[in-house]
């Protein structure tokens, strides 16, 4: 049961970062790509749960959280820079 | 635990690692560059993760998230070009 | 044409480094010394991640070498930008930037104090919790525009927590004649906070010092090196 | 396609990318950028050399059962990475300050158009 639902998190997260990634390749302009490395952040994040999940440790769930805290530092840089003060 | 999902895991994570770097070196925009060096080092991140690395995960997120990105778009903004 | 001829000569040298992996072949175990810092680290020592152990300890001369290589290369930077100094922006923030930077950098410094103080119990240490202390202070410095209070007390805390490293390794080297030898305080009962010996509090030392560090980089590169 | 494979391979493959980034660029952010995949690249090199398949990370606590010889992977290749990226920001931050010196000096940034430096 647990291997079957693990499945299809898999492929819901896995379908979800390679859209992002799309999106960030193939983008027009350099917001676009900002946004989609928000997205991908933010999938990445759930991915790495999933992954401490079944290694089975609940104590490498503090990568997770340090990611998720400082993830959103890159994104607010790109934006402070867009509206020329850095 | 079936490993053929942390190998599935590993595979996105390693062709869109290596994609976003080759766009990063041959992108026409310098901003653009700056992003998609960021993905790669988010994905790096997550290769650590794999590998059964935390320690080296957590240090590869917080560089790369916000101190690197920083220094390379001050670095954008203050460079001089004609 | 010239991408071509690059690619070609980076290609020669990553085959240099696949050749000389694949004379080591694939690893089955541990090698010996990994063999000895699993099987005994956690009595010798008293700590449960062992990668801070191996950091702090068995391999803390090692550290104190690529601290001052960090404190060679943040030096440098402060000092060409002092000399040649270039302009600060005076752009107010945006009210996302500043309301972001009000709230955020309280949590994200209590976590990096987390991070740094559980060292020898969970992922982290000294170098992983510096860095997100400088990242709260990276958040600060993206909404200021003028001078931030705390740029006159990173020099002060840098050599202070270099000083308190060394005189950590030469009190083991007086008391048991061993440089940086862990047994000089209770070793405790390994899971708990107050335990393993030493390693908290030189993990509190790199952790300050690399935290001035990167915050001194970031800072030069606000103010422009400022008055060192 | 194990999973040792994989990672060899996509570490491999970002070093390669660094390194051509650092031979045909011309501006020279863009090489500093190029130093840091390449750095990013070896550090996952690295790690790879320590890794066992099928192992657990090397943090000592209930949930390993066995003996801990055989059940972590190597914590020293870990050891070594982790004082590495912190010296690889420190030094491609001193990259791009001289980057941007450099480019105020002589008034461009592109390397084919550096006059100056002949003397």
């Amino acid at each position: 049961m647990s291997n079957t639902f693990s499945l299809i998190l898999l492929v819901l997260l896995g379908a979800g970062f390679a859209m992002a990634f799309i999106r960030l390749v193939i983008a027009r302009t350099a917001g676009d790509r900002a946004v989609a490395l928000d997205g991908a952040t933010l999938i990445s994040v759930d991915l790495m749960v999933l992954m401490a999940f079944l290694m089975g440790r609940s104590m490498l769930l503090d990568v997770v959280l340090v990611y998720a805290l400082l993830s959103f530092l890159g994104v607010l840089a790109i934006a402070r820079y867009l509206e020329g003060g850095l | 635990m079936n490993p053929d999902f942390l190998l599935g895991i590993a595979s996105v994570a390693g062709v869109s690692m290596i994609i976003a770097a080759v766009r990063a070196i041959f992108v026409r925009d310098l901003l653009s560059a700056i992003i998609l060096v960021g993905f790669v080092s988010l994905t790096a991140s997550v290769l650590f993760f794999l590998m059964d690395a935390p320690d080296v995960a957590i240090t590869e997120a917080s560089i790369g998230a916000g101190i690197s990105t920083v220094i390379f778009l001050w670095g954008r903004s203050k460079v001089r070009e004609e | 044409m010239r991408t071509f001829i690059a690619f070609l000569l980076a290609l020669y040298l990553v085959f240099f480094a696949a050749a000389a992996f694949e004379s080591f072949g694939e690893p089955q175990g541990l090698g010996r010394i990994a063999e000895h810092y699993a099987a005994e680290g956690f009595e010798e020592v008293g700590a449960i991640n062992l990668v801070t152990a191996v950091v702090v300890t068995y391999r803390g001369l090692d550290t104190l070498g690529e601290v001052s290589v960090l404190f060679t290369a943040a030096s440098a930077v402060i000092l060409l930008l002092s000399v040649f100094p270039l302009g600060k922006p005076a752009n107010k923030p945006s009210s996302i930037v500043l309301l972001t930077m009000k709230v955020l950098p309280g949590p994200i410094l209590l976590f990096g104090g987390y991070i740094i103080a559980h060292g020898h119990l969970t992922p982290g240490g000294g170098f992983p919790g510096g860095a997100v202390v400088a990242s709260a202070a990276l958040l600060v410095l993206l909404g200021c525009t003028q001078e931030v209070g705390f740029a006159k007390w990173l020099t002060f805390a840098e050599s202070m927590a270099g000083f308190s490293f060394a005189m950590l390794g030469f009190w083991g080297l007086l008391k048991l004649g061993q440089f940086l030898n862990n047994s000089v305080l209770f070793l405790g009962i390994p899971g708990q906070l107050l335990s393993a010996g030493i390693i908290p509090l030189i993990s509190a030392a790199i952790g300050v010092k690399v935290a001035s560090e990167l915050s001194g980089i970031l800072v030069a590169y606000r103010c422009g090196g400022g008055k060192e | 396609m194990s999973l040792s494979l994989v990672l060899l391979l996509s570490s491999m493959g970002l070093l390669l990318t660094g390194l051509v980034g650092i031979m045909a660029k011309k501006h020279l952010l863009r090489i500093a950028l190029a130093f840091t995949l390449a750095s990013t690249g070896v550090n996952i090199l690295l790690v790879w050399t320590g890794y066992l398949a099928g192992r657990k990370a090397p943090i000592i606590d209930a949930s390993i059962e066995e003996i801990a010889t055989v059940a972590v992977v190597d914590p020293v290749p870990q050891a070594l990475v982790l004082t590495s990226i912190v010296i690889g920001v420190a030094v491609s931050a001193l990259l791009v300050v001289v980057a941007v010196l450099t480019s105020r000096e002589l008034g461009t940034a592109d390397v084919r158009r550096m006059r100056n430096l002949k003397w």
